[in-house]
């Protein structure tokens, strides 16, 4: 499979119906991928496999604060028409869980790769990003991906801020903008890959007009405006490092829980803990779990943990994040997808914190 | 061999129970280990010492005070379970109430009964190896704990929210999705989010994990639609003696 | 994945060196490990125990390693038990190294266990070595005979609490520096044990003149990958198991600083 | 010595049964002087501090009881407050309700059978002695165990103290195919049930029939678990509303531990009882069972209560596979209940024997009074007499077996001594 970035910009655009779009699903899953995509579950939108396009949430919104989620009936049928949820492509891509290797005091044996193959359907472009930025730190095979350009961003979203949406930046294979007006509901479509381009050519479709293309682009430009939240413009990196012993960390820890429910939404929270387990026969196996830099023994060392207060927790993980992913990976942590905020029960925003934090400029020196 | 004991102070069995319910590692396990003293599955009870003591239940009187100290005594590696032996259980709600009346309300004669006017958990009285939060305990965390003394690793018992665990299951949090309250933001992981995953807030069977922000979980009960009435019942409760604050 | 799989290696030999230190030599069980550099670390795995960051004691030219672990939970204590012949995981060289190029004169500040990373860069006859190690109590003191045969340095041991028939110094490792000669631009210092301890002594050296820059620290962060993927040695900017351990003293003091970083 | 007229037999800590009790037996010249069943559980005052709680947390406070038999809490629970906001709940979410509870019946009678009764019958003192003589067995009996805890887990969300339980029915009802990821663990497990009857209707049992008046729940349609009304071997039904005027609980000169009556008669409450009274209702498979295993259709030598256990683990395994296949999803996990003031009964068949709970509730719903009588309590006084007729009847044993055979009539009754929310005595004689 190629790697879904931007090996080679294929311009073939074309328009999909609802069929063409079921028909896509499945020459996806044909060719031996697992289609995961957007589903009505428990009262959200998750991310689960899809066998057709009836699986989507046709119809389905959301409505999203902080602290607060609900999906709500749309009045028109779109598929895509909803902001992220409470799962991303981390949980496919980096499990919550994953045998590392297994031993048997001599020999030390790499637990087997999974097998499977993915098709992403439906990535909205925060997420497109979140991806690439994952990947960047964990590795692995490259999942097929098609995006879903966002026009309606929600509440809590920012990505238009942290360059990374709403239109889809690199590394779709496909990328989809959904249209439901007079004219019917459809999806033009973009290959950003030759794979891309490979797969669109065995699905129903019509050519794209001007027109298709036109509106497309003006929908993804006004839903740039729509944004419900922003980051304070300025370097968060400086803002962060010149912040180290601001005051304003005491005042998020009397707000926040330390429950980590923020990293392990987050798309691009990598963090792992590994466990050791050992059987009655004297078999042992490593795994790896998601961690939270929120847990207190996250940073245990011989004698007790380092960061011990919530504010010191809460300061790793929005400096982190925003600030010394740049150190160390060269880019920002976060693409402004606003899970954290809608995610946390305490509904702490990371653009107010940021915003807090820029008005008391750099903190004490 | 090593030798195991089980004890039961102040309890409802049932964390006892767990290390039964450990159906197919039960007769593997009883291939490794000896077990010296079991007194819900059989009758032969052999002197300490002992290499593992599994404790149940809390200090209700002053025989157990007494008891407790023994088996300390007699074991190198004390491992505490349940909301009883943590925290003091259920009964240790008799802490906050007078004893004297409790006994009248269950007793006819109440002067025969002899109950101490606490419910304590067993780090109370004596120094404690490992503590396996719940009521009742999680049965792959008990195995756990056999398997890494067996192995001699530290047992991975994770102190974070449940939170964390409702995450790694991919479920939809209750309280955000559905303005269900639960407590789960301030409770100790272990359980693997049973509550949440059955559409139900938790209700804090682990007890508090370290250093708990309660005070910020308040206002969102309530928000929720807790009352001042139901948020005391709440925290006060299997782990009614427990540090939620 | 392959990177989290340890190579199989056999100790070959155990030096007791304290009550609760041991020196391990392992050979791996077929093929080589590729080259440490003094400063660098291992991540070593104990069979069903766990796997710990620990670093290279020795660099022996025979294609051994040489680790020396102090026993102080349950891993370092299952690695401190491997008798001769247990086969322990190998995973590495990780993180950074001491920075010895253009070195003239060396001083060397260890505390405890810190003395094992900076065994490796003594005893190089090409320059003036100044040794400083401290320790709890003189039974504490890491390789004490071996230190005391080395020709080419000069060694300064102190512990917090004497006894009976300890006539060396007594007190803190910060004391010596204050007092030792030494030529402060010509100097190149290399600190490593407890965050404070190297706080204290890197404030004595720039008071006396050593350039900020001259100084190296070796950082310590809880590690359960080595190679960058678990988080869990964040210290800032820093993934101290890639851009550490063995860390500038600029760039390390603002870090060692603030509190709960 | 062995046959000395006068002896006093003393077993401090009574093994394989729920909980902590010991057991008193005083004998001068042949004659039975006194047998007591010492319970030395101390007391958790659930009762007293139910009061004041929220009407809506006795399912979860009271399961804390006992941890082998939760859901009989849970369930006798719900239905005295349901009963006392007349709430009654029917169709799919009963049925869950009854799946539940035939995973506790599964899984309680599984370790009683196997882990804590079978071995007196076989002279091993232990399920896991018994186990290193045939392995294959026990493996069975932990297998059906297993089986009646998936159910719990599944409907429950967890076998010990289920936290899916709540006033009106569940939080979270499951999809019919969840359950339905059962069946073949269930079928399987039909069969280690039918081959359990056949294997513990060969052992040995002593002679025992045993006069006392039996009570236990019947009902309508099918063998009592969930609900039924009290019904009494001596003819008579009574509302369970009127249970506190029949069964009456006092405390004994010599001990401070409860002692309950029915009607001012011994009485028991439990297998045998429910199998005496009810064995015309028990589905195809465990009716043909308990004929093949020659247990009539009243049974009353308590040492055959590990058969008719037996035959109930079938029963609720039948009645499992008939609930998931006939199982709906209900359209709400739960109906309303919303407090009033007054009074609720309810009563179930807990593994044990009838289980009744009666709450007081005022306006606000507040408990303003609690009561539960637990069938170990119940049973006390006909455990008593047991083991009194077992040790006139053998006398020329020695101390030794004698004890064993005393232990063994007292684990026929499976007493669960955790439910302790009522009794406790600590003076014991000292000799
Ligand atoms: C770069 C580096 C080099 C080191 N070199 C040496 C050495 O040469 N000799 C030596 O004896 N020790 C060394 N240590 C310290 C050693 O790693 C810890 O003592 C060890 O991890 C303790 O693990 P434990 O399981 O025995 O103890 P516990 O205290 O029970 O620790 C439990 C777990 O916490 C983590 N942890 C605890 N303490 C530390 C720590 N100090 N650093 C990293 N993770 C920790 C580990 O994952 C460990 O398994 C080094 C540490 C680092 C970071
Ligand atoms: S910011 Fe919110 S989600 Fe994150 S740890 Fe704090 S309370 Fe939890
Ligand atoms: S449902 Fe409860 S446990 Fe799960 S994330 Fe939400 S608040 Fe935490
Ligand atoms: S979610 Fe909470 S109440 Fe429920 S089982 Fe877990 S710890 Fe107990």
């Amino acid at each position: 499979m190629t790697i879904g970035s931007d090996l080679e910009v294929v311009d073939m655009d074309v328009v999909l119906d609802l069929r063409g779009l079921d028909a896509l699903i499945r020459v996806l899953a044909q060719d031996g991928r697992v289609v995961v995509g957007p589903v009505l579950r428990d009262d959200a939108i998750t991310l689960a496999e899809l066998g057709s396009a009836d699986d989507l949430p046709g119809g389905w919104g959301v409505e999203t604060g902080p602290g607060h989620y609900r999906v709500r009936r749309r009045e028109d049928e779109a598929v895509f028409g909803h902001s992220a949820g409470p799962q991303s492509w981390k949980r496919f891509l980096h499990p919550p869980r994953r045998a590392l290797l297994s031993s048997d005091g001599t020999g030390f044996h790499a637990a087997p790769e999974s097998p499977v193959s993915y098709a992403f359907f439906g990535v909205r472009p925060c997420d497109l990003a979140a991806i690439t930025k994952l990947r960047q730190v964990v590795g692995g095979p490259a999942p097929f991906v098609v995006a879903a350009q966002c026009t309606e961003p929600g509440e809590v979203c920012f990505c238009s801020s942290m360059g990374c949406g709403p239109g889809a930046g690199s590394g779709y294979d496909i990328a989809l903008t959904e249209r439901v007006d007079g004219d019917g509901h459809r999806f033009l479509a973009t290959s950003g890959t030759e794979e891309g381009a490979a797969v669109l050519t065995r699905v129903p479709s019509r050519p794209a007009a001007r027109h298709d293309v036109e509106l497309a682009d003006r929908d993804v430009a006004a839903a740039a405006g729509r944004m419900g939240r922003s980051m304070p413009e300025v370097d968060l990196r400086d803002l962060l490092a010149a912040n180290r012993d601001s005051a304003h960390w005491e005042a998020v820890a009397e707000r926040c829980l330390t429950c980590g429910n923020c990293t392990m939404v987050c798309p691009t929270c990598f963090c792992v803990s590994v466990e050791d387990r050992t059987d009655l026969d004297g078999n042992a196996e490593r795994a790896q779990r998601w961690a939270s830099c929120f847990e207190i023994d996250f940073s245990y060392l011989h004698g007790g943990a380092v960061r011990t207060s919530g504010a010191s927790r809460y300061r790793q993980w929005m400096t982190h994040k925003l600030g010394t992913w740049h150190d160390q990976f060269g880019t920002s942590g976060c693409v402004g997808c606003g899970r954290c905020i809608a995610w946390c029960p305490a509904g702490i925003d990371i653009t107010e914190e940021a915003a807090a934090l820029a008005r008391t400029g750099g903190g004490r020196p | 061999m090593p030798t195991i004991a089980v004890w039961k102070f102040t309890s409802c069995d049932g964390c006892q129970l767990t290390l039964l319910d450990c159906e197919d590692e039960l007769l593997p396990l009883a291939d490794q280990v000896h077990i010296a003293h079991f007194l819900e599955v059989t009758g032969a009870s052999e002197p300490g010492p002992y290499d593992i003591s599994i404790v149940e239940g809390s200090v209700t009187t002053p025989e157990e005070a007494e008891r407790i100290r023994w088996i300390r005594e007699q074991s190198a590696m004390l491992v505490v379970v349940g909301a009883c032996a943590t925290s003091g259980g259920v009964q240790a709600l008799r802490n906050f109430a007078d004893v004297d009346e409790f006994r009248s309300i269950v007793y006819a004669s109440p002067e025969h009964i002899s109950a101490l006017d606490t419910s304590t958990p067993i780090s109370a009285h004596v120094a404690v190896d490992h503590e396996l939060r719940g009521c009742p305990i999680d049965r792959g965390q008990l195995l756990e704990v056999i398997t890494a003394l067996l192995a001699g690793r530290a047992p991975d018992l994770p102190d974070t929210s449940v939170c964390t665990d409702c995450k790694r299951r991919g479920l939809t949090c209750v309280m955000v999705s559905r303005g269900t309250p639960c407590l789960g933001p301030v409770t100790h992981a272990g359980c693997g989010a049973l509550c949440p995953a059955v559409d139900r807030g938790c209700y804090g069977c682990f007890g508090p994990m370290t250093r708990p922000n309660a005070p910020a979980l308040v206002p969102l009960l309530k928000r929720t639609g807790m009352s001042d009435d139901e948020l005391e019942l709440v925290f006060r409760t299997f782990n009614a003696n427990a540090e939620w604050t | 994945m392959t990177s989290w799989v340890p190579t199989p290696c056999r100790v070959v030999e155990r030096t007791v060196e304290t009550h609760d230190c041991v020196t391990l030599t392992l050979r791996p069980v077929t093929g080589s490990l590729p080259a440490f550099r003094p400063g660098q670390f291992a991540m070593l795995y104990a069979h069903g125990v766990g796997e710990i960051p620990i670093s290279v004691s020795g660099i022996p030219a025979d294609g051994t390693l040489v680790h020396t672990v102090r026993a102080v939970g349950a891993v370092s204590r299952a690695l401190h038990d491997a008798a001769p012949g247990t086969v322990i995981g190998v995973r590495g060289p990780f993180g950074t190294a001491w920075r010895l190029d253009g070195v003239e004169d060396l001083l060397v500040v260890a505390g405890g266990i810190g003395l094992a990373p900076l065994r490796p860069v003594l005893g190089h006859p090409s320059r003036r070595t100044v040794l400083v190690a401290g320790a709890r109590t003189p039974e504490d003191l890491l390789y004490a005979g071996d230190l005391l045969a080395l020709s080419d340095v000069d060694v300064v041991l102190t512990v917090d609490r004497g006894g009976h028939d300890w006539h060396g110094r007594v007190g803190f490792v910060t004391e010596p520096l204050a007092s030792i000669p030494l030529d402060p631009e010509r100097t190149t210092a290399l600190l490593c044990g407890p965050e404070p301890m190297m706080r204290f002594c890197a404030r004595t050296l720039l008071g006396r003149g050593v350039p900020a820059g001259n100084i190296q620290v070796s950082l310590e962060r809880s590690m359960q990958c080595g190679i960058g993927l678990c988080g869990h040695c964040q210290l800032g900017p820093l993934l101290v198991c890639r851009d550490g351990p063995v860390t500038g003293y600029p760039e390390a003091e603002p870090l060692l600083l603030a509190k709960e970083l | 010595m062995t046959h000395r007229a006068n002896r006093t037999l003393q077993v401090a800590g009574l093994a394989r049964v729920e909980g902590e009790g010991a057991l008193h037996v005083r004998t001068t010249g042949g004659r039975v002087d006194e047998v007591r069943l010492d319970i030395y559980e101390p007391p958790r005052f659930f009762e007293a501090f139910l009061r004041g709680r929220n009407f809506r947390e006795p399912p979860d406070i009271t399961a804390r009881i006992c941890g082998i038999c939760p859901v009989a809490y849970q369930m006798s629970a719900c239905q005295a407050i349901e009963d006392a906001c007349g709430v009654r709940v029917g169709g799919q979410l009963r049925a869950l309700r009854r799946l539940l509870y035939c995973g506790e019946w599964i899984s309680s009678h599984a370790l009683h059978v196997y882990l804590l009764h079978a071995p007196d019958f076989l002279g091993f003192p232990d399920g896991i002695a018994l186990a290193a003589a045939d392995r294959a067995t026990v493996e069975r009996g932990l297998r059906l165990k297993k089986a009646g805890n998936r159910i719990m887990d599944l409907v429950g969300g967890r076998a010990i103290h289920p936290v899916n339980v709540r006033v009106g029915g569940f939080y979270r009802v499951p999809a019919p195919e969840e359950l339905r990821g059962l069946t073949g663990t269930l079928r399987e497990a039909l069969y280690d049930a039918l081959a359990t009857a056949e294997w513990v209707a060969g052992f040995e049992f002593p002679d025992l029939d045993v006069p006392h008046d039996l009570l236990a729940l019947r009902e309508d349609d099918g063998y009592p678990l969930d609900r039924g009304t009290p019904h009494v071997s001596t003819g008579i039904d009574f509302p369970v509303s009127e249970f506190g005027d029949h069964v009456v609980e006092h405390q004994v000169p010599h001990s401070t531990a409860l002692h309950a009556r029915l009607d001012d008669r011994v009485f028991l409450v439990g297998p045998l009882a429910r199998y005496s009274l009810n064995s015309d209702r028990l589905s195809l498979i465990a009716r043909e069972a308990a004929a093949a295993v020659g247990l009539g259709t009243v049974c009353r030598n308590p040492f055959k209560s590990i058969v008719v256990r037996a035959v109930e683990i079938v029963y609720a395994i039948e009645e499992a596979l008939s609930i998931i296949d006939s199982y709906e999803r209900p359209e709400v996990p739960c109906v309303e209940v919303h407090p009033r003031a007054g009074t609720g009964h309810g009563a179930t068949e807990a593994p044990r024997g009838l289980l009744y709970h009666r709450y007081d509730l005022g306006a606000d719903g507040r408990v303003l009074a609690a009561d539960i009588v637990p069938p170990t309590a119940q049973n006390q006084t006909a455990i008593e007499d047991d083991v009194t007729r077992v040790v006139r009847a053998h006398q020329h044993l020695d101390d030794h077996a004698l004890q064993s055979l005393c232990e063994q009539t007292i684990r026929n009754h499976d007493p669960c001594i955790s439910c302790s929310a009522h009794f406790l005595d600590f003076s014991r004689e000292g000799t």
